[in-house]
């Protein structure tokens, strides 16, 4: 079992007219957030298909967001 | 608490006649406060004096302290972006709480009333004179003694009076003066 | 020869008598005659203004007719005195009611068509030339800080030539003498003026700044051409010491002084001893 | 092997101070199919540009990874910059390290820096698996769809129909002209509000290419940019306009009267009205919900008296559908409803505390005063009228956090009014700020200063009456001082909110409302006209607050974006949408069910499957209907639907490389 | 959420998958979805049952 702490990987899936336009505003008016996410643009949450889900989660993210 | 209503526009248009500055026009952005020498000494700065007097708030405006406290140091008007002589406003309001008897108990309006007195006899100001009928009248005779006693050695306070020969014309001068300001305001 | 209409002022013969000598010493040795109005009387001041506006107006316009009468522009050394025979000339000849109101004031018919000069405006109106020969002792190594005070600038709508903001006729004729002035932010700053007596506190804490900023820029003297001016910050300096616990012994002088000195004048028949605040040091250096 | 160009954006500081982007493209160098990279200060520039131009050329790239701002900026600048460069615009894939990472994480440059090189190997990965993609194209529907007949949308109709197109102009109310035909004078020029609008109105009513459907409303929308079908329904106006000659009979007879709302309330109009003398049409309708026809049973005095026999109280809502190519929203503001919110002003208890837009109907000649300010109480004219701003209005505590932006002009526009028409009355307005910016605003205001009115800094707290006058409780901030006005009339200078039922058009129109219910725009800057939804555009106050210049402004803005639209014989589609193979399809329907865009139909095809053809209902995709949403491709349970542009492929190549 | 329910059952931690809306307006919202969830990750163990071996 690995002892070194590690940081947390958040895989996040957004939509291009929702979330990922929130994650620009979030950037555009300078906020902050831990810099542990990875932002993936889908054109619709609709479109995330729980294979990519699992797949995040497989590929060592610890948490994955799917947001609309 | 102030009670506004009722006041219509009389005072704020007669003072706007009679210093012949757009009152109403200030827009309280300060300025005139900010570059006031004597702003922090008074109690109402020189934006809040122009303020009571656009909304005819004249009891209050005539009989406070802040009027008496300007220097006539004329940075308020060089600077107000309205074009508003706030200095000009502040004559004004003196002249007007003069006749109002509101000026007593005020040490500027004191001070002026000597200085003028010793003008008015002599034609000439009498400094010595002045600087002893104050210590006098403000109860405080001794207040000034080292700065007189600093003069005197430099012989820089004159004792005798100084005299001229229209002193008749300037008494004249008062005289006229406050006959027609009575008359025009009276 | 330029011959002017004199008017010295009520201080002139008093608090202010070191002005008056060098006033009079500098402007023979540039070739002014200064001819006293005869019979003149005060301006009124502030007190005169801040009691009646006819008042304020009439005091200096008996002045400005007695030197109308001699035909001659006219010279008021005082700062106020100058604003006072300035404003009530501007303000009457703009208002042709007041001008007959002004005759019935004096008893006399008035005429306000000479200019009224300040001392600086005089002595600046002689020229950098002439002032630059005169000057045998420059002031080389004199570090001034020129203070112009409120009355000698504003209103700018009154008073015109120089910038209300940053006047340069001072610093300009005291360079011209070889002595270096400062560009501090206290120029115009107002001393408290008239308020010596009423509300000295205001006083005391303007004179306190305008020191501190001379200080601050290694003055090694004030300058000044007016002697309300002169008599806060040097009879007051002492006082301010006292209320603040500072140490300030900042030798106030009028320009005339300066000038006097540039051109070799005895300082004591500049008047340079009458000072408050010691000024031998600074005389010592320059001669 | 594909051939990767990864160009790394400074944007100036914004990258290039947070993240060394030097070393983001070398260390891009080592990504798998990364055949080049680079950095420069402002890829977006002509150099920049220039830049991918020539490294396509030199290095032979057929793909392009951009890591710099957020595609919804600049992915059409650098797909552009790829065609020059001839390759596909679909082979760009933009990584956002500057919204998505350096704006957020200025503090953790180096959590900063992992971040970035992990959004350029999502994209990296995801560059090597794109496919050229082509758009297709479809015919427009060259007429448009105005919603809202306020000066917003009429501008926008009459301009559009000027410029040679039909136009479908829809306003719910009985007549057209908005707010603005209510206003009594328009600041700062003090025009005769109805003077200017109402010209516009017949103007509308008389342009052969407008077809105008007051008391109607719009309840459906369907398709997309270019082909809408919109769905109207026209509520009974129980009046046969075709009939009916607007002689007045009816109004004149009709013995029921209610709260006439185009004079806020301060009068009556009868059940059947037209609102107003210069109402467009100049026809009546039946207000069913105060009618005695339809609230009692009986009646019928209109219908006895009518001369055509015009009055149908049979009628019915109808229904119908027309095609456009384009839509305008325009359908404007309500007043806060301040009565509602503001118990320390008397929740609208008191008579003679009334707002704006009623000192308005006060004011206009034709208002039910005849022009006379006076107190609804009493009808007596009020000596002192206190004016009281921001209520609604940067008032978070009341839910309105945003300046409605007319008040303070409006404000000093009734101030100069009651100072003129009023003499020796006395002004006071209680203000927070006074924004006057527009043109020739501040010399308004200093004009209503210089009449006489009072500007005290500070927001009333209390308002209450005492004996017949109204007392206004606030401080003067200036003076810092409480003051009190005894008054005789107080105007609530009551903000902006959107129009009752914006809610509900957005949704029908599938548009996007901002936080405070307005329309938003694509791009608060960039597309300040249009809606989120492509075809859809906005103008007026339904995206904000505005003052009449710039709603005139907006409704020809708008009305450009439409003719630009319309200009054009048939319109580009994105290429990004679904596709159906066809040969694995089992034609289960489920994908259909799931599409929000009706864009997947069944159709019988000639499948083949190996060597065999056979004819099979499957899944058939309408490109010019898909959104490109992806749902389907979720939906499909045997997984034979995938989405151009977001392919199963790039998406997991794409997770692969953010998790590495 | 199924498929939440379904990881659950697998034994993944269902804070490990977070549905949001957040509307284009919602900067601020989004960035308080990610601080949020960031902490929250803080106090789980990292999960190594779904991983597939390096």
């Amino acid at each position: 079992m690995s002892v070194t702490p590690r940081e947390p990987k958040i895989v996040a899936f957004c939509c291009n007219w929702c979330s990922y336009a929130a994650a620009d505003l979030a950037g555009i008016t300078r906020l902050r957030y831990p810099a542990v996410l990875r932002i993936l643009r889908v054109p619709c949450s609709g479109r995330v298909h729980p294979q990519l889900v699992l797949r995040a989660l497989q590929r060592g993210a610890d948490a994955v967001l799917v947001s609309g | 608490m102030l009670v506004l209503s009722g006041r219509g526009q009389e005072f704020a248009n007669r003072v706007s006649l009679e210093s012949g500055q757009p009152v109403q026009q200030c827009y309280q952005c300060g300025k005139c406060t900010a570059g006031c020498p004597a702003a922090s000494f008074m109690d109402y700065a020189p934006h809040q004096v122009i303020h009571l007097v656009q909304l005819g708030l004249e009891e209050v405006v005539l009989s406070c302290r802040a009027i008496w406290v300007c220097t006539s140091c004329y940075t308020c008007t060089a600077r107000c972006p309205c074009r508003i002589e706030v200095a000009r406003i502040m004559d004004i309001l003196r002249a007007r709480a003069r006749r109002k008897g509101l000026h007593r108990g005020q040490r500027a309006a004191l001070f002026a009333d000597l200085f003028l007195d010793s003008v008015r006899r002599h034609g000439r100001l009498h400094e010595l004179e002045l600087g002893a009928r104050w210590g006098l009248s403000t109860g405080q005779p001794w207040r000034e003694a080292d700065l007189a006693a600093g003069l005197v050695a430099k012989r820089k306070l004159r004792l005798r009076p100084p005299r001229i020969k229209g002193v008749e014309e300037v008494r004249r001068i008062f005289r006229e003066a406050a006959r027609l300001e009575e008359g025009e305001h009276g | 020869m330029v011959r002017y209409a004199y008017y010295p002022g009520c201080v002139a013969e008093g608090s202010g008598r070191e002005y008056e000598m060098a006033n009079r010493a500098v402007a023979a040795r540039l070739g002014l005659e200064l001819v006293e109005i005869e019979d003149w009387n005060c301006c009124g001041a502030t007190p005169g203004h801040n009691t009646g506006h006819l008042l304020g107006l009439a005091l200096p316009a008996r002045n400005l007719a007695l030197a109308s009468g001699m035909g001659l522009d006219l010279v008021a050394p005082c700062a106020a005195c100058y604003n006072r025979l300035v404003t009530a000339q501007r303000e009457i000849a703009c208002d042709p009611e007041l001008q007959v109101l002004m005759g019935r004031l004096l008893g006399r018919d008035y005429h306000g068509d000479r200019r009224v000069l300040s001392m600086v405006e005089a002595v600046a109106a002689v020229g950098a030339e002439r002032m630059k020969a005169l000057t045998v002792r420059p002031l080389e190594g004199i570090t001034v800080a020129c203070y112009y005070g409120c009355l000698l600038v504003r209103p700018p709508a009154v008073i015109r030539g120089d910038d209300p903001e940053d006047p340069r006729l001072l610093d300009d004729l005291l360079r011209g003498v070889g002595a270096t002035t400062v560009d501090w932010a206290h120029k115009t700053e107002c001393c408290g003026a008239a308020q010596a007596l009423p509300h000295e506190e205001v006083v005391l804490s303007r004179v306190r700044r305008i020191l501190e900023a001379a200080v601050t820029f290694r003055a090694d003297c004030i300058a000044t051409a007016c002697p309300l001016c002169h008599a806060n910050l040097d009879q007051r300096q002492a006082r301010v010491n006292r209320r603040f616990g500072t140490d300030y012994r900042m030798p106030v002088l009028y320009f005339t002084q300066l000038l006097g000195l540039a051109f070799g004048l005895n300082p004591g028949e500049l008047g340079l001893g009458l000072h408050f605040v010691p000024t031998a040091e600074l005389v010592r250096r320059i001669a | 092997m594909r051939r990767i160009g990864v160009f790394c954006c400074w944007c100036g500081s914004n990258i290039g101070g947070v993240i060394d982007v030097p070393r983001l493209a070398m260390e891009a160098l080592n990504l798998p199919a990364v055949a080049f990279s680079t950095d420069y200060k402002y890829m977006c520039s002509e150099p920049g540009q220039e830049l991918i131009v020539r490294a396509v050329a030199e290095h032979r790239l057929d793909g392009v990874v951009v890591a710099a701002c957020s595609p919804r900026i600049h992915e059409a600048t650098f797909r552009q910059t790829l065609e020059r460069a001839g390759l596909n615009p679909y082979l760009l894939v933009m990584a956002n390290v500057r919204e998505h990472c350096t704006w957020v994480h200025p503090d953790d440059p180096e959590r900063a820096f992992a971040k970035a090189l992990a959004l350029v190997r999502g994209a990296a990965a995801k560059a090597a698996r794109t496919e050229p993609l082509a758009a297709g194209t479809l015919p427009v529907t060259r007429r448009a769809l105005v919603i809202g007949g306020g000066i917003a949308g009429i501008q926008a109709a009459l301009d559009i129909a000027d410029a040679g197109f039909e136009v479908l102009l829809v306003e719910r109310e009985p007549t057209i002209g908005g707010k603005m035909v209510l206003l009594d004078k328009t600041f700062p020029t003090l025009d005769c509000s109805a003077c200017i609008s109402t010209p516009k109105m017949v103007a509308v009513a008389q342009h052969p290419r407008i077809r105008l459907f007051t008391y109607a409303e719009v309840v459906g929308l369907k398709g997309f940019l270019g082909n809408f079908e919109v769905t109207i329904r026209q509520k009974a106006r129980s009046v046969d306009h075709g009939k009916c000659t607007g002689c007045g009979a009816c109004w004149a007879k009709c013995p029921a009267r209610v709260p006439n709302e185009y004079n806020l309330g301060l009068d009556r109009r009868k059940a059947i009205y037209v609102p107003f003398p210069q109402a467009v049409p100049n026809k009546p309708v039946i207000d069913r919900r105060h009618c005695r026809q339809f609230t009692r049973g009986r009646c019928g005095v209109c219908q006895k008296v009518c001369p055509v026999g015009a009055i149908d109280y049979a009628e019915e809502d109808r229904e119908w559908q027309e095609r456009v190519g384009a839509v305008v929203v325009a359908t404007g503001f309500d007043l806060f409803e301040w009565a509602e919110a503001y118990g320390e002003y008397g929740y609208g208890r008191y008579p003679d505390v009334i707002t704006g837009l009623q000192f308005e109907r006060l004011a206009n000649a034709a208002g039910p005063t005849g022009g006379k300010i006076v107190r609804p109480s009493d009808g007596a004219v009020p000596r002192t009228v206190v004016f009281v701003q921001c209520v609604g209005s940067r008032d978070e505590a009341k839910g309105r956090e945003y300046c409605s932006r007319v008040c303070c002009m409006y404000t000093a526009k009734h101030a100069w009014q009651v100072l003129e028409k009023i003499p020796e009355a006395e002004v006071f307005v209680f203000y927070i700020d006074v924004r006057t910016a527009g043109k020739a605003y501040e010399e308004f205001y200093v004009r209503a200063r210089r009449a006489g009115a009072h500007y005290i800094r500070g927001r009333v707290a209390r308002i209450y009456p005492e004996g017949n006058r109204l007392r206004v409780v606030g401080t003067d901030t200036l003076l810092g001082r409480p003051v009190e006005v005894p008054a005789d009339l107080v105007v609530l200078a009551t903000g902006m909110v959107p129009a009752a039922g914006s809610g509900e058009l957005a949704r029908i129109l599938g548009c996007g409302l901002d936080k405070d219910g307005f329309f938003q725009e694509a791009h608060p800057k960039l597309r300040p006209v249009e809606a989120g939804t492509a075809g859809i555009f906005l103008a007026g106050t339904c995206q904000g607050p505005k003052d009449i210049p710039d709603t005139v402004a907006q409704g020809s803005a708008a009305a450009a974006k439409v003719v630009g639209l319309l200009v054009r014989e048939e319109i580009a589609y994105e290429p990004t949408v679904a596709m159906v193979d066809q040969t694995r399809c089992t034609g289960c329907g489920k994908c259909r069910a799931v599409c929000p865009f009706k864009a997947i139909e069944l159709v019988t095809r000639q499948v083949r499957a190996g060597t065999a053809v056979a004819e099979r209902v499957v899944a058939e995709v309408n490109p010019g209907l898909c959104a490109g949403c992806g749902n389907c491709t979720v939906a499909c349970p045997s997984g034979v639907i995938d989405l151009k542009g977001f392919t199963n492929e790039q998406l997991l190549a794409e997770v692969d490389a953010l998790c590495l | 959420m199924l498929f939440q329910r379904l990881l659950d059952y697998v034994g993944v931690a269902p804070e490990r998958l977070q549905v949001r809306w957040i509307s284009g307006s919602e900067g601020q919202k989004f960035a308080a979805a990610v601080s949020e969830l960031a902490a929250r990750l803080q106090n789980l163990e990292p999960d190594e049952r779904l991983r597939d071996e390096p």
